[in-house]
């Protein structure tokens, strides 16, 4: 006797419980059985602080949203409707973000004394009225679970009553109406070693659904209608599990084996540990002393002619500071990708922030251009990956790679490109002399600038390269000043150049009339395109144009900018980009900064923009 | 149309001008060096010098093979992406006291202990030449530069010490002006599979001459201890003066013809003798032992990587890229 | 009002909730820390702790003294400066096996070979545990970690060697349960002046559970080898075992009433038995010394330092700025 | 019987020989000469690369340049009057700066074969037509100094040889009426403990002198009247002199110890060496083992309550970024030195540049504001070292000191100012609790936005800083978002802030009608002043306002810009702080760029101003 079934178009669900209640694994199986269903997602992990805080207290707090609909989707969301409270301190922690009205699913067990002083509540808040207005379930799911689990050989009680994330991933899939067949067969396979294990967290998932079923706690189910997504082969996929692949794809495009240089940091390290596992791909990763030397043997490995790469976050990145002014001067390819997060210093390593544009663009001494490239969501952090080695092969620089912590940690369905679709960035080493019997190693290429790439081993060629200045065309030792001016405007208008290699930049004004331009850049994609979305459903135009080329520009920025009467900038830092567009093209544009360590949120941003409209 | 085939030390002559002070002990070894490496039977192309900053870091520029002049201590850490990449390579580091020991010690222990396959030739002249003549990690206590108008306060540098305790496979030392001595050492070096490091007494006349005076000039051997690996460790102007060890772990003198001479074997697993030996200097001694001090084979850093990658392509067969963006689970729409 | 005077280890606990893993070592070492901080007499104020970035890191914001949680493996360059401009002060480096030893290596060889007057406590849980579980410089070879699905291919630093190999001139091991053990060491650290080492043993049960079982669990003393100065090395349940050294420099096991045991000399000016008994490890010998491995006396930074400032004041009498400015060639105008 | 007397306004003597002829100590000598006569002076040595080049060869040559004049000069000067090559090799590298008619003196005696060579001569220049267009003075200097010192006991040859310099100086002191007692002085106390070689140098500079007045090679000699100089007593100092000598200064006036962490690097090491000198002045100097634990040394100390420095040049400065990034973390004063030096990489080490602007701003990864300060003149770095320890000990922030390599080795003379005439920087510890009972870290100054520094050894204030993000006021570690965009923006504020502390903006617009402003910053105030005049003599008016506080600007920055029709922003780099004012005032500045390794030239920067004008 099923229950009534109401129609939603998305839902946005949080799961939060202690670093040991398994919300990663619980959200992420969520997704896994949403994806089927054929619905658009979005998700956002929310990982404590970087120690296991002890158990039952706010530090320790471990949260996973997910966003699903039946359209297309642009971000996590910034608030949930549905929250998955596992104990005292997630409820703590994460209620302020439910809006009024908001669903709350409490383990009403786990409210016991001890825990409710942990998380600094002076009375329960399931016995006061202080969750008045939120639509409050109320279940003892570690009993409903330890109960549904007697009788299970070789399961200790610890161990059944570790399966309550199960339990409620059980609920949460009968009152979205997601299948739990996927999450059987994750179970089977992640316990095959212990069957037992298997078989409780199985039980638990099954007791969970029939749990809602049967309870009359919860009246109604949702049904979410599948999106209209292009036609295709989906995975789910994070951003550093995005970016790891672009990197192999590039190393294979390329026909260069790969060779990444890293030293551990969050929010970067899950690239190397990604990469670690392609071995088979020839990919050979490198765990270092230091940043330094990280890119200090990427650049040596790139002079030995492999598609040398390093990886880092903000302040891991400042150390490899001079080892790419020593790049730039080389005209090497090398790819540093620097996932940032929040800062200055230490700062807060896990949350996202885009606060190092500047300091890859101008963070070294004197004039050393760079091109930078960002991503806009989790799975373009394959395609920017390419994009990046392709920038960096074909003009001999060093290219940053900006991603952030939320693209890193968060995904979304990334439609699978054919292996056929993708670029051929391959490139070609020097093997003959270029200027008679002579090889001139700083004699440039007439249409990039870039000079030719010629490896050891290859007889007839053997060169010397260094930081020093160099003569033209020859690469000689110079101080000579005409040749230092010459070389340094080189160095510039080889980067500058690339302006020509790219697409322009596109304007997303769906109205056409739109008076406002909102320029965003890299991983805020998603939450101004939402806002934009907003703010069009509210009646108003706005124009969106999103930069994924940081430097150059594309060649069309300026008149793009100029067609708009105002400008608005969202930035994850106090305004690095607006800098830029401001001293290139003289346009009054206007900042919407916010420094949170957590995405924007679009709801904010669109009040920022409809505020700016109606100005 | 490889340069391998019948090269003389002519053939590693660049068309640079070479640009260090006259009288540096940085030409002998520059001289030494290219008239060893036609030996080495590598081809050119196939050699490649890597250098940080400093009067010693400009040696690739001199050598017509690869080079890279790259940017102050960093050299180890470049050499090490190189090596580890090209195996086919024959990769060389020429570096200063101050690039390796100051700014770049530590990618210096690091690639001692990883034991990447490459050779270290450390020109210690116990000065900054190339600043012009500040102290440096080996300058002794004391000293009075520029940048130490009252003397230097800080303890030196035992550069083999440190090698030593940094797990080292290979370690060796030899002085600028013996030709002979730098030659052997330099092929033992080639011939060590893994990281090898060499100490080079050099001389510094603008800013730090005469600092090993005693052993540079020192053509009676009065100073010099030569290890010569399998021999009693003998040394003076008539072998007379002998090594031997202490009960304390320590190593005193005694005379040749004395009990328990040490018999030196730099190819003992243990490092605890090659340390020991590290310890005999001229000030505690009144010798200076060179040649080679430590000579072990260890797995190699490269060797391990490039069979980390060879068992996983047994395992997994080579990497196809289309499987792998969709591998995980997946799902189909339309 | 200072706050020196009859404190206890609740004296020097903060307000801050402590957030390690449960069952994680460093418990234990700060309850030793805090247990014997009293007994040293200095007063909460005049005492700093220092660190870098890692679990062990969060070690100076449980310490109700001065504190600084710098930046990874920097600590040891900081409290240079500290411990230079405030010899009043007792300064203490709290730092991990990855940032003293990776990313913090050169500052700590040069801080040890400079003896300056800080006291360095390594947690080493040969892992890297704030980023969640990659292999470290002191992880053994083959050790398979979030990246190194196939195994480490790096040879590990022994620690203790390497402070030996870096001038060190106070050298130890202690094991985070061994609250007596410990004490004894940090107590020995405090008295020397100069550089003092301490690797600390200190297990981390979330990424490397049990990598130092084999002593830590050694209630029974089967692998622990105590080091007590001026006594014969001995150990084992009936202190049965014992060490000697042979003629090639390494160190034997042999029988406690066997001839030629060693006898500790932690004061030892010489270096090399030092080092010998810090290859003596629980892989090559089945034994594992803990203790004080070296103490010696030599000329401290600081104390250098302050020693040429005054030099220079009695020379020259107290700077005089407006001297200053005027020396040199002067001329005047108008 | 004397030759006529020709009065001169200024002239420019350029001493150029082989690394070995001694030619900074004959510059130097002629300088000091040369300030005894109340002329104002301006230098500027040019220092061979790096490393000792064989004697004779191009790369071997050093210079010194000499300007002076009976007004304030503002530049060494464009180009030499006069060219005093010692040997071929010095004239090869320097006839081309030598303007039609100019005077070249000229050691006729090293134009052998060898070194003719050695310099790339095929045939004499002496004895070909190359040299029509100049005044050629031929003299055999060597053999005339040889010949000259016969019969000194215990004189070698080559000794003698070697006092051909002073031959030289005796020579152009006779030609320009300088006394050559003080150098005789000089020679008499520097070969104190060789009588024979004093006596040597001492003749050589008497025979030079009166061969000058005996030879027909020169029928008249120069007088250059004394400048009108501000009365007082003068010394002549180079930048790096008189930075050493502002920390020291600065150390005094702020009443704390001097504290300098660095790691040797051209043109930075002076500081180092100078300082070292100054122990009875209670400096410490400490030279690290790299420029990471230099800055990290002078961290430590400043925790500990001393004046905290760091200084090196770019390659050195990058290094330090994550550092500094703590120090704002830690809201600890520091100043950072950078000897700005032509890049990027290693770039040309001894040559200047203006190329590190936007690296010390934004070098740094997250939003990380300092103030920077630089200096116009060698004798100004004195004021400018002042000022930044000011700025830092006042607001709690490293301060980045931007001088150049120009600055560092060019000198002038310098007005001694009197102590009491210093500003007071001193500065106060916190020594009680300042909120109740409780001391809370980062309880700020309301007005400075500073917290208060509370050092270790101060009973009841122990505190625990790091480079987490903290709570406001307690310091904390914190992770809350509002708190850290809170703290994100007071950080910035309180560096904006300083703004209301700084002098205004002052433009010198002496005819008042100026409607093109030249905006200049630092080290190139000399070659922008020099040119504004010479344009101004050509008839035109020019403005001209020069920037010493880059961060914060002066208040009236903006309101400044906007006064004139057209700005133009000379720098040696490719335009920093034009891409500053572009994008905080939307002026529509110019650059002009020259990127050379060399100072800017008045002439050409005078070019460009009247082509503006013009327009
Ligand atoms: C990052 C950086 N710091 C400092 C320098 C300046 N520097 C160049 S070489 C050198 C030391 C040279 O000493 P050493 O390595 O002993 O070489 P030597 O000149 O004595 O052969 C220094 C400090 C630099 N080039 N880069
Ligand atoms: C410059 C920089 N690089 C990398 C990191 C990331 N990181 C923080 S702690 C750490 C290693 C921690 O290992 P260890 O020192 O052994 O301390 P443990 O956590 O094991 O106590 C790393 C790599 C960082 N914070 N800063
Ligand atoms: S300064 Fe010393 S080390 Fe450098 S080139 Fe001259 S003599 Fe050689
Ligand atoms: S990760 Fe390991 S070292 Fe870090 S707090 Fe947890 S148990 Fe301790
Ligand atoms: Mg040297
Ligand atoms: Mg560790």
């Amino acid at each position: 006797m099923s229950k009534p079934v109401e129609q939603l178009s998305q839902v946005i669900v949080r799961f939060a419980g202690d670093s040991g209640d398994g919300m990663q694994l619980t959200g992420s199986q969520f997704t896994s059985e949403t994806a089927l269903l054929g619905n658009d997602i979005s998700t956002l992990p929310d990982f404590p602080a970087e120690i296991r805080a002890p158990a039952g207290s706010l530090p320790g707090v471990s949260g996973f949203q997910v966003h699903f609909a039946d359209f297309d989707i642009l971000t996590p969301g910034d608030a949930p409707n549905v929250l998955v409270a596992m104990n005292p301190a997630a409820l703590k922690t994460n209620i302020k973000d439910l809006p009024k009205g908001g669903t709350l699913i409490v383990n009403s067990d786990a409210f016991n004394e001890r825990n409710l002083q942990k998380a600094g509540y002076a009375t329960n808040p399931l016995e006061d009225e202080s969750l008045g207005e939120f639509q409050v379930h109320s279940v003892p799911l570690t009993s409903l679970t330890v109960g549904a689990l007697k009788g299970i050989e070789g399961v200790t009680p610890r161990e059944a009553e570790r399966s309550k994330n199960m339990f409620a991933l059980g609920l949460m899939s009968w009152l979205y109406g997601r299948p739990i067949e996927p999450t059987v067969e994750f179970l089977e396979e992640k316990f095959a070693k212990r069957p037992e294990i298997a078989e409780a967290n199985v039980k638990a998932l099954q007791a969970g659904y029939a749990f809602g079923e049967t309870t009359e706690s919860f009246a109604v189910t949702y049904e979410i209608k599948p999106a209209k997504l292009t036609p295709g082969t989906y995975r789910n996929i994070t951003g550093n599990q995005a970016l790891s692949l672009g990197l192999v794809a590039a190393s294979r495009l390329s026909k260069l084996p790969l060779f990444l240089g890293a030293y551990p940091i969050t929010p970067a390290s899950a690239i190397l540990e990604e990469l670690a596992g392609y071995k088979n791909f020839g990919v050979r990763t490198f765990q270092a002393e230091d940043e330094i030397a990280a890119a200090g043997a990427a650049v040596g490995a790139a002079f030995g002619g492999s598609l040398g790469v390093t990886t880092s976050a903000g302040p891991g990145v400042v150390l490899k500071a001079e080892t790419i002014g020593l790049a730039i001067m080389l005209e090497l390819p090398l790819v540093i990708c620097d996932i940032q997060r929040a800062g200055p210093s230490t700062g807060m390593p896990t949350k996202p922030e885009q606060g190092d544009l500047l300091m890859v663009l101008f963070g070294r001494n004197s004039e050393s251009p760079v091109p930078v490239v960002a991503p806009r969501s989790p799975s373009d952090c394959f395609d920017a990956a390419i994009e990046a080695c392709r920038i960096a092969l074909k003009y001999r620089t060093p290219v940053y790679l900006l991603s952030d912590a939320y693209l890193a940690n968060g995904s979304e369905p990334w439609l699978l490109p054919d292996v056929e679709s993708l670029p051929d960035i391959s490139t070609t080493f020097a093997t003959e002399p270029n200027d008679g019997d002579e090889f001139l190693p700083y004699l440039r290429d007439e249409q990039t600038l870039a000079r030719p790439w010629a490896v050891p081993g290859t007889p007839g060629l053997e060169h010397r390269i260094g930081g020093l200045e160099k003569a033209d065309r020859t690469g000689n030792i110079s101080y000579d000043p005409d040749n230092h001016d010459l070389m340094t405007r080189l160095r510039a208008q080889k980067v500058a150049g690339i302006a020509s290699d790219i697409p322009e930049l596109e304007v997303d004004d769906p109205d056409g009339d739109a008076r406002v331009l909102v320029l965003g850049w890299g991983g805020t994609y998603g939450p101004i395109a939402a806002a934009c979305r907003r703010v069009r459903t509210g009646g108003r135009s706005v124009a969106h144009a999103h930069l994924r080329h940081l430097n150059p520009f594309p060649r069309n920025t300026g008149e793009v900018l100029r067609r708009y009467d105002k400008v608005l900038v969202p930035e994850m830092n106090l305004g690095q980009l607006l800098k830029l567009v401001r001293a290139d093209f003289l346009v009054d544009a206007v900042g919407y900064n916010r420094v949170s360590g957590i995405p924007l949120r679009s709801a904010e941003v669109a009040d920022a923009i409809e505020a700016m409209v109606d100005q | 149309m490889s340069t391998n085939g019948h090269l003389t030390a002519k053939d590693y002559r660049t068309d640079q001008e070479v640009r260090w002070c006259p009288g540096c002990g940085d030409y002998a070894i520059l001289a030494a060096m290219q008239s060893f490496m036609p030996e080495l039977g590598i081809a050119r192309e196939n050699t490649v010098f890597v250098s940080g900053i400093g009067c010693a870091a400009r040696f690739p520029y001199y050598m017509n093979t690869y080079g890279m002049h790259s940017i102050h201590g960093r050299a180890p850490a470049i050499a090490t992406g190189l090596a580890t990449t090209r195996p086919d390579l024959s990769v060389w580091v020429a570096t200063g006291d101050g690039d390796a020991l100051s700014i770049g010690g530590n990618h210096l222990i690091h690639a001692l202990r990883r034991n990447v396959n490459f050779k270290i030739l450390l020109f210690n002249n116990r000065i900054y030449g190339l600043t012009k003549g500040q102290y440096s990690p080996t300058s002794e206590l004391g000293k009075v530069t520029k940048s130490t108008p009252m003397g230097s306060l800080d303890w030196p540098f035992n550069p083999l010490s440190l090698a030593i305790g940094a797990e080292a496979t290979f370690v060796a030392r030899a002085i600028d002006t013996d030709k002979a001595g730098m030659t052997a050492v330099l092929r033992a070096a080639a011939e060590h599979r893994g990281s090898a490091f060499v100490e080079i007494f050099q001389n510094c006349p603008i800013f730090n001459d005469d600092a090993f005076a005693f052993v540079r000039d020192d053509k009676e051997g009065v100073n010099r201890v030569p290890l010569r690996d399998g021999e009693p460790i003998t040394w003076g102007a008539g072998a007379e003066k002998a090594l031997r060890q202490r009960s304390d772990g320590s190593i005193e003198i005694c005379r040749a013809d004395d009990e328990g001479v040490l018999v030196h074997d730099a190819h003992h697993e243990g490092a605890a003798l090659a340390f020991a030996l590290s310890r005999v200097t001229q000030e505690s001694h009144g010798g200076t032992p060179v040649g080679v001090f430590r000579d072990v084979e260890r797995p190699v850093y490269d060797d391990l990587m490039a069979g980390q990658l060879a068992a996983a392509t047994e395992k997994f067969g080579e990497g196809d890229l289309g499987a792998l963006l969709h591998s995980g689970e997946t799902w189909k729409i339309g």
